[in-house]
């Protein structure tokens, strides 16, 4: 069993060599043979997954040592994997889901003459993603995250011959880096500490360091989960990454990528548990990220942003209860897997109707469309309600057991703020939310025709598109009821990420119907904002802090101000410098010789008899100094 | 003047040699032989030109000229190979001339960086022939007032100065002397000998004669001067030590004398004599290797001089000089080290600064090589001032090595020629890499073996100097040494840009293909440079035996 | 007397050089195979050295030793210990594909004098170079290192001054200018540092008597030379001076960035990849083994200025127009790194800097070479210049990439691997100076992925259109680098494994262990 | 009398003669300068002798006589046909080359 691990990323990988590699020949083929062998991995992980079900709880973990990959004196890095029931959830996430946005994207791209490249870069991004959460030690987990920030930073700027793509991709990659800066400082951190960064040695011997490296530890963990999983305050490239393809915003930056650095913090569980002040920080984040994608979700008309400020927010909500320890870890993995359905159903949605509507992205130029693309009307509705947390469906277990959660971080006032600010985002959740749903699907048509003129013909996906959406809508309907029953899910991940029951400040009832009555309050007041008035085709001028919500509450501007401008002062400076400074010493010395030679040469005047005073004075001298030396 | 006085005169003489047996002198024919033969051929020389017929001179002159100085080389490795530059090193000629190691060695180098530069002096094929058959770098008749008819008449004739042949010879015996000059008048003797005929050879370019005589004056007047000074000091020096063999100074000088009269013992009292006498004596060595401030003559005699004769003094009279200075200072003077060593000091420090600066801004080849000479003097005084062996051995190196670069490259400048003759201005040589990528290629290697880039014999001998001074605890020269060196690095840069890097000018000079003369001097100096550089063990070795001087 | 193997592998490609210049002015393409086929052999020998290297055996190994300048104690002694044979290895792999890539960068423009040959010249300058770099790397007396170490700087100068890169703003006498300017200031620069250096050299002979590595080694191990605390320092910034301004290192650093600009793109590779590689080693070979207090001594000042170099070299990548000058700042960067890794002093740092200068050469040599295919496209080195190339040569761009995201450093390529031990080892001794470098790893990515998007993405240039993707000459010279990339990236075992015991005698040398993890962790 | 004040006196001419070098511009009499240093010289030389006792200084100095002959052959020649071709014997006029 343990060889059929590697199998699980090598399908991938085979796929994305072959179709970079393969040239023009596999235009043809090309995607299908990435859907296969993205399916390929997807039925090896369910293989395994058969396997872990059929053993006991504490000996599901299967390790595989392919080989040593950095043999150095005192440093052993190894090509190793790791498959419990942590990664092997996220192993069936990302293959199930990618599979599907496969298949999706034969629809999607079938128009795009690259589309076999595009199908590299998934599978590319497919095998990055499994080596990051399959990784057995921090370096090779290293290597997944920077692997799938580099097929994110391909499949953002797919379209590179958009300058805004383009720009979007390396932004995504810069912001990501500063993050992966906290990753490698981590591991340098544990290597020094621990003399190694393997996941079992380093969580099991935890006790022994002090709690201040730990603590550094943890934050530097944070900062690189802030980088992958747009935290504040790194959140700044999500919005912008929706240049790409939507698939990819469903794949990567839905449902898998962005979801790499809750894993992280949970897979470290063990030195969170052991840093408090590092858990504060995870819950700050993620509280206040939760508040600002939501709020900034509010205020986009473009359909992609505005599910990516949700995906924001979502992520917020699984850090803050990655944030909260052992009471908190199984909730965040709980909420990520039917985040990832139905975000991924959402998007998939809205790329459906962008499809249909000339890829419109702008939510001022839809509306009611339902008529016109029912399947996906009915599969976005159902993510819709998931999303929001209406009872019963998948986000509603999930997220109300995470609000639960946060009211029981250390019973007092801790308490009542976190857990208040988990409730208000589920309130602005179902508001933005139920926005998005109504200036899509309902009210009259204020489609408008596209750069060429010509006006939109909204009409269905094919089967390709839709199937994907229908699975999904499954997943977001189900999949939380199924994970909460009998807390399913807490006991499956419970080996490896151990659990303890939270106790809320207020009784958990008392939450739930809060939380039900704030989800209602939220859709109500967006019912009434867009459904009973018309929604202008022009975006209004909007209240002042609409406007900030439209430009993502200034942060690129801050971002723009302060490290671009002030980086390209610095560095037009340092060339400067260099040039004057580093370089005008040496040339100044060569000149200063020439002028002295210049100066010195005068005295070769020519004249014989100033030669003769220069030898009598020279012997003169030369007596002179040799009758000192005696005086002396 | 009493009747004792005059007795006391002869008895005191005859403490030195016994009464009434003043000896015939007898002269070690043998051991002399080199010098001999070299005097001997000049002066058949004379006769050459006073009695063979025009035409034959030049093929007359040169065979005997090439025979005799062979013979000599001969008869120096044959003396040396006769032990006589290590066990058998003697004193001969009634203690005139010392017979050792660097004496035979030194010999040896001038013996043969003169048959190279012969060759260049009868190179015929560069200037254009004239009626009278092709014709050398010298000027067609030397007393002909420039320009006019009765130069032109014997420039029609095609009249040659072959007297250059027995004068150089003449100045290649006083030069294999003055290294060899066992006391202070053998020493002057040998100096005037050696430089009279240089004056001479000086006025005799056949272009640019004013230039010429310009430098012949100039470097007469200063010779002279300097001449002067030096024979004053050697009047101190026998006031104070009452002799002029060294042997003798010496003992004197460290005390170690053994008969001392009133009159010795009362100048041996004031060091005055000794200092001043000595100072100048150096003054006048210094001056013909051109140290600074002594150097002034150099460049502008370097540039006026006839182009071969410029390599062969630039070649040759270092050797002989820095051979004399020292056997001055380390035979005659070591007792007196604390006094001059400092001195010595300085003047080798102002002496590499000074000419690697001033080369900076250098225009014109032949000035710019008279001040790499100069810098270069600078780095063989570090290797004099060691004070020890290895000092006397590194600097013969550096000169062996170091004449045959420059006589190779005083040959490469003949070469490159426009109307008005050598081509000596810089911005002329611009390009030369790409119409004569081979000229300019031996040039290159030249002037790399001037800046002491390894696998050059340059290198191998600023190394070995530099060891040796290290060695002799002068380790501040070396810093010294070595920053001059990158300064003097940058001009020799200079000309390997002008020449490979910048575009050749459309008017710009050619090239004249020598005879196999110039060619054999040219592929020598190559040779010499680079085996000195790659394999220079044998060559070291030899300078390592050659390094002790008899006394 | 076995076969003098390591002599062999300088006399080929030296052989090939006198070869290659004999070859008759006209037929240029017979000397370029001449080139290429000797440097082929020269990797053939490589080849044979590694396999006949032993990583357990002696720490120098294929000795050779005969009498020289017995005068001076100069013995002509060769040896190769792990990290020199990898030296070797990687210098003999690299020319041919320095040789292919400049397959015509050589080729006169107008018809000379008949005798002007440069083609013949500038392959013959190239194999001149590769014999002494790799004897270099082979000498084991101090004397003979020295020599190669100042003599190949003159081919080098001919190179850089004699053949431009073709693709120049302005007028070709501005050009010419520019370029001796740049082959005047490379000479200069390393010339002063290797006199500094001579006078440390003899100054070693003073005080030790002999050249020979082993032998000086020996007898300080053994404790019967003594340097003065004073002396040994001043030797050791003689020796080190020069291999900083060879390295290069802050702020000795600029005659690289005129050097690579004004050189074709292929020598350019040569220096960087190649030559500056002798300064790196020398510091490990040399200064640690030689001064080990004194490179204690040092070793803050030069962490510093190390740190400068990643950082400073970095940003002012970020703020370069010519697309050379700013991988020749890359490289300032990466030099840092080279040396940080080789002055803190733990095996890590040391076994990364080694392997930091393989995969350096690497990567630098496919991003370079891609540039320079690039370059002589357009005929303009300004990023300015370019935009969209990826529409009209895929093929080119994405190789570009590559060899960008390998100068980056992104795991899964060779030169991540370098750059994590260095950090590692860096942090484990300087946590400080650890992090500072480890901001090195965000500029990086900032001035790659500018001139990438600058150059490769948006809508493309209109003279860009009839832009033609890369040849099959220019895909056989990058693909095998990126190949190497890929494969030490995730599988760096055959070089490391040679290299440790070599960095395990450094680490003796100098007399340092490894810093003790806080907790023992149980494994 | 004291020979030592003849040292003087040779001490005297020498600086004489070296200062005439130094002013005088015409050639020849710079040159007859140069020979005054010499004459000097031959005086100490002799003087020394005479203290010392022995010959030499006498045998140098008819050596020097010899030398400053052959000096002005030499010298004259060169003077001489300076003079010819530029008709003027100043020293100073033969500047051509400098710097």
């Amino acid at each position: 069993m343990e060889n059929l691990i590697a199998l699980l990323v090598a399908a991938p990988l085979l796929g994305a060599v072959v179709l970079l590699l393969g040239g023009r020949r596999l235009d043809g083929t090309g995607h299908l043979l990435g859907t296969v062998l993205a399916a390929a991995s997807f039925v090896v992980g369910a293989v395994l997954f058969a396997d872990m079900l059929g053993k006991g709880a504490e000996e599901r973990t299967l390790t595989s040592t392919l080989y040593s990959w950095i043999p150095v004196e005192g440093f052993q890095a190894d090509v190793a994997f790791r498959l419990d029931q942590l990664s092997m959830t996220f192993v069936l996430l990302i293959t199930g889901v990618g599979t599907l946005i496969h298949l999706y994207s034969i629809g999607y791209m079938e128009h795009d003459e690259r589309r076999r490249r595009f199908f590299g870069y998934l599978n590319l991004f497919l095998a990055a993603m499994l080596l990051l959460v399959l990784a057995d030690n921090y370096l090779l987990l290293y290597v997944g995250w920077e692997g799938v920030g580099l097929a994110s930073y391909l499949l953002i700027g797919f379209w590179q011959h958009k300058p805004s793509a383009a720009t979007a991709a390396k932004k995504a990659f810069l912001v990501n880096r500063v993050g992966d800066v906290g990753l490698s400082i981590a591991i340098m951190l544990m290597f020094t500490t621990f003399g190694t960064f393997a996941f079992g040695p380093v969580l099991s011997s935890v006790d022994g360091a002090s709690e201040g490296t730990l603590t550094a530890i943890g934050l530097m963990l944070l900062l690189a989960a802030c980088g992958k999983s747009a935290q504040v305050p790194l959140q700044s490239w999500l919005g912008d990454a929706m240049e790409g393809p939507t698939p990819v915003s469903a794949l990567i930056h839905a449902a898998t990528m962005v979801t790499a650095g809750v894993y992280l913090i949970v897979r470290s569980g063990a030195i969170f548990n052991a840093a408090p002040d590092a858990q504060l920080a995870v819950v700050i984040v993620g509280a206040v990220t939760l508040l600002f994608g939501a709020i900034v979700g509010c205020a986009k008309d473009d359909i992609k942003k505005a599910l990516a400020g949700s995906t924001m927010s979502q992520i917020g909500y699984m850090v803050l209860a990655a944030g909260l320890g052992p009471i908190g870890y199984a909730f965040a993995i709980m909420h990520l897997v039917t985040h990832g359905f139905f975000k991924a159903g959402l998007f998939l949605g809205a790329g459906s109707v962008m499809h249909g509507m000339n890829d419109e992205v702008d939510m001022r130029r839809y509306g009611g469309l339902r008529r016109y693309m029912p399947v996906t009307f009915v599969t976005f509705g159902l993510g819709y309600l998931a999303i929001i947390g209406f009872p019963g469906l998948s986000g509603f277990w999930s997220k109300d057991k995470i609000i639960e959660a946060a009211f029981a971080y250390d019973d007092g006032v801790r308490g009542w703020i976190f857990g208040g600010v988990a409730l208000l985002g589920a309130g602005i959740t179902a508001f933005y939310m139920t926005r998005v749903m109504i200036m899509t699907f309902f009210g009259e048509k204020r489609w408008q025709p596209d750069a060429e003129g010509n006006p939109p013909h909204p009409h269905e996906s094919p089967k390709s598109m839709t199937i994907p959406m229908i699975v999904l809508a499954f997943g977001s309907v189900f999949a939380g009821g199924f994970f909460a029953v009998g807390d399913r899910f807490v006991n499956w991940l419970a080996p490896v990420t151990e659990f303890e029951h939270p106790h809320p400040v207020i009784s958990v009832p008392a939450i739930t119907t809060a939380t039900v009555v704030v989800l209602l309050a939220g859709a109500a007041v967006a019912w009434a904002m867009y459904g009973r008035r018309p929604v202008p085709v022009e975006a209004p001028r909007g209240s002042l802090l609409t406007r900030a919500a439209r430009r993502d509450l200034y942060q690129d501007d801050v971002n723009h101000v302060v490290l671009v401008r002030g980086g390209e002062h610095l560095t037009r400076s340092l060339v400067y410098v260099d040039h004057t400074l580093v370089d005008g010493v040496v040339n100044g010395t060569a000149a200063g010789f020439g002028g002295l030679s210049g100066r010195l040469r005068r005295l070769q005047n020519g004249y014989a008899r100033s030669y003769a005073v220069s030898m009598f004075g020279g012997a003169a001298i030369l007596v002179a100094a040799t009758l000192l030396m005696r005086a002396v | 003047m009493s009747a004792t006085a005059v007795h006391s005169l002869w008895t005191t003489a005859a403490e030195v040699e016994p009464i009434g047996s003043i000896p015939a002198p007898h002269i070690e024919y043998a051991q002399l032989a080199p010098v001999l033969i070299v005097v001997g051929a000049a002066l058949v020389g004379i006769l050459v030109e006073a009695f063979v017929p025009r035409r034959a001179r030049y093929h007359t002159q040169l065979f005997l000229t090439v025979v005799a100085l062979a013979a000599a080389f001969a008869a120096v490795v044959g003396l040396a190979a006769g032990g006589y530059a290590t066990t058998k090193a003697q004193i001969a000629a009634m203690g005139a001339i010392a017979v050792d190691g660097p004496a035979l060695f030194l010999q040896g180098t001038i013996l043969l960086a003169s048959v190279v530069a012969v060759f260049t002096f009868a190179e015929r094929r560069l200037d254009p022939a004239g009626d009278g058959g092709r014709v050398d770098s010298f000027a067609a008749m030397a007393a002909a007032v420039p320009g006019s008819d009765q130069e032109k008449a014997a420039v029609k004739a095609g009249f040659t100065t072959t007297e250059v042949f027995p004068i150089s010879l003449f100045a290649v015996a006083g030069m294999l002397v003055f290294p060899a000059a066992n006391d202070l008048l053998t020493l002057f003797i040998a100096l005037e000998v050696f430089s009279l005929p240089l004056y001479l050879l000086c006025a005799l370019a056949r272009r640019k004669r004013l230039l010429s005589q310009e430098a012949a004056v100039k470097y007469f007047l200063l010779g002279a001067f300097s001449s002067a000074f030096m024979l004053f000091g050697i009047a101190l020096l026998y006031g104070y030590a009452g002799s002029v063999s060294y042997a003798r100074i010496a003992e004197v000088v460290d005390g170690s004398v053994r008969t001392i009269d009133p009159a010795l013992a009362d100048t041996m009292g004031n060091d005055a004599l000794l200092l001043v006498g000595g100072a100048l004596l150096l003054m006048g060595l210094l001056f013909k290797v051109g140290a600074v401030p002594f150097h002034m003559w150099t460049p502008d005699v370097y540039q006026g001089a006839p182009t071969p004769v410029t390599g062969f003094m630039a070649a040759a009279t270092k050797i002989a000089a820095f051979g004399a200075l020292l056997r001055l200072l380390y035979v005659v003077l070591p007792g007196l080290a604390w006094d001059w060593r400092p001195v010595m000091w300085g003047v080798a420090v102002v002496t590499m600064l000074g000419g690697a600066i001033v080369a900076i801004t250098q225009t014109d080849v032949k000035r710019l090589l008279a001040y790499s000479s100069i810098a270069h003097a600078g780095f063989i005084l570090a290797g004099v001032i060691a004070m020890r062996p290895e000092g006397i051995s590194s600097v013969l190196f550096y000169l062996l090595a170091y004449s045959f670069v420059t006589i190779g490259a005083f040959a490469v400048v003949t070469l490159v020629r426009d109307a008005g003759g050598e081509a000596t201005h810089l911005s002329k040589w611009a390009g030369l890499g790409r119409r004569s990528p081979l000229v300019a290629a031996v040039f290159a290697v030249f002037l790399l073996a001037f800046a002491g880039i390894p696998l050059t014999s340059g290198f191998t001998g600023k190394f070995a100097v530099f060891k040796a001074a290290a060695e002799g605890g002068a380790g501040a020269l070396v810093v010294v040494g070595v920053i001059s060196s990158a300064i003097a690095a940058f001009f020799y840069i200079r000309v390997i840009v002008l020449m490979f890097f910048s575009e050749p000018k459309p008017e710009g000079p050619t090239v004249a293909v020598p005879s196999p003369l110039t060619m054999t001097t040219i592929g020598v100096g190559v040779a010499v440079t680079l085996v000195l550089g790659v394999a220079p063990q044998y060559f070291l070795d030899l300078a390592g035996q050659a390094g002790v001087f008899v006394r | 007397m076995s076969f003098p193997i390591l002599t062999a592998t300088a006399v080929l490609p030296a052989v090939g050089a006198i070869a290659t210049a004999a070859v008759p002015a006209a037929r240029r393409t017979a000397a370029k195979w001449t080139a290429l086929l000797f440097s082929l052999g020269t990797l053939v020998l490589a080849g044979v050295v590694l396999a006949r290297f032993e990583p357990g055996g002696d720490r120098y190994q294929l000795t050779e030793s005969h009498a020289w300048i017995a005068d001076f104690g100069v013995r002509y002694e060769l040896g190769v210990d792990g990290i020199g044979v990898v030296m070797v290895a990687l210098t003999a792999l690299l020319i041919p594909f320095v040789i292919a890539a400049g397959w015509n960068d050589a080729d006169p423009l107008e018809a000379g004098s008949r005798r002007w040959r440069p083609t013949q010249g500038f392959f013959a300058l190239i194999l001149m170079v590769e014999a002494m770099v790799i004897l270099s790397f082979e000498a084991t007396d101090v004397f003979l290192f020295y020599i190669l170490f100042e003599a190949m700087l003159i081919p080098m100068y001919f190179l850089i001054g004699g053949f431009g890169d073709r693709a120049h703003a302005g007028t070709e006498e501005h050009a010419a200018a520019q370029r001796s300017y740049a082959a005047v200031k490379f000479l200069l620069y390393n010339l002063v540092g290797g006199l500094i250096m001579l006078a440390a050299v003899i100054g070693l002979y003073v005080v030790a008597g002999s050249f020979s590595l082993s032998e000086i080694a020996a007898a300080r191990a053994s404790g019967e030379l003594e340097m003065a605390t004073t002396t040994e320092r001043l030797l050791f910034l003689g020796f080190f001076f020069a291999f900083a301004v060879k390295a290069p290192l802050w702020p000795l650093h600029t005659w690289l960035p005129n050097a690579m600009g004004e050189a074709t793109a292929p020598v350019a590779v040569l220096i960087t990849a190649v030559v500056d590689k002798v300064g790196t080693f020398a510091m490990l070979r040399f200064c640690l083994q030689l001064f080990p207090e004194a490179s204690q001594w040092a070793t803050p000042v030069i962490v510093v200025l190390a740190l400068v170099s990643i950082v400073y070299g970095a940003l002012l990548a970020v703020g370069q127009r010519d697309i050379k000058r700013l991988v020749a700042y890359a490289s300032v960067s990466h030099f840092g790194f080279i040396v940080l890794g080789i002055f803190v002093m733990t095996s890590q740092g040391q076994s990364g800097a080694t392997l930091y200068m393989v995969n350096h050469g690497l990567s630098t040599a496919a991003l370079m070479l891609v540039a320079g295919f690039l370059i002589s496209r357009r005929g303009s080195r300004l990023i300015a210049d370019y935009g969209g190339v990826q529409k009209v040569a895929p093929v080119l761009a994405g190789t570009f990439l590559i060899g960008g995201l390998a100068t980056l450093s992104l795991p899964g390529l060779a030169p991540f691997v370098s750059e994590f031990l260095v950090l590692v080892g860096t942090f484990s001794v300087y946590p400080v100076a650890g992090i500072v470098a480890t901001t090195g790893i965000v500029l990086a990515a900032l001035y790659t992925l500018v001139l990438y998007q600058r150059t490769m993405t948006g809508p493309v240039k209109e003279e860009l259109r009839a832009m033609p993707d890369l040849k099959a000459r220019e895909l056989a010279v990058v693909a095998p680098l990126i190949a190497l990339l890929l494969f030490l990236g995730v599988f760096p075992k055959p070089v490391t494994e040679i290299v440790n015991p070599a960095v395990e005698h450094t680490m003796s040398d100098v007399q340092k262990q490894d810093p003790r993890p806080e907790v023992e962790a149980a494994k | 009398m004291n020979p030592v004040n003849y040292l003087y006196l040779a001490a005297l001419l020498f600086t004489i003669g070296a200062t005439g070098v130094l002013i005088r511009r015409n050639a020849i009499v710079v040159f007859m300068c140069i020979e005054l240093m010499l004459n000097a010289c031959n005086l100490a030389l002799v003087a020394f002798s005479r203290m010392h006792g022995n010959l030499d200084g006498q045998i140098i100095a008819f050596f020097t006589m010899v030398v400053a002959a052959a000096e002005v052959v030499v010298g004259l020649a060169i003077i001489v046909s300076l003079f010819r071709s530029r008709h003027s014997a100043s020293v100073d006029d033969a500047s051509l080359m400098k710097l």
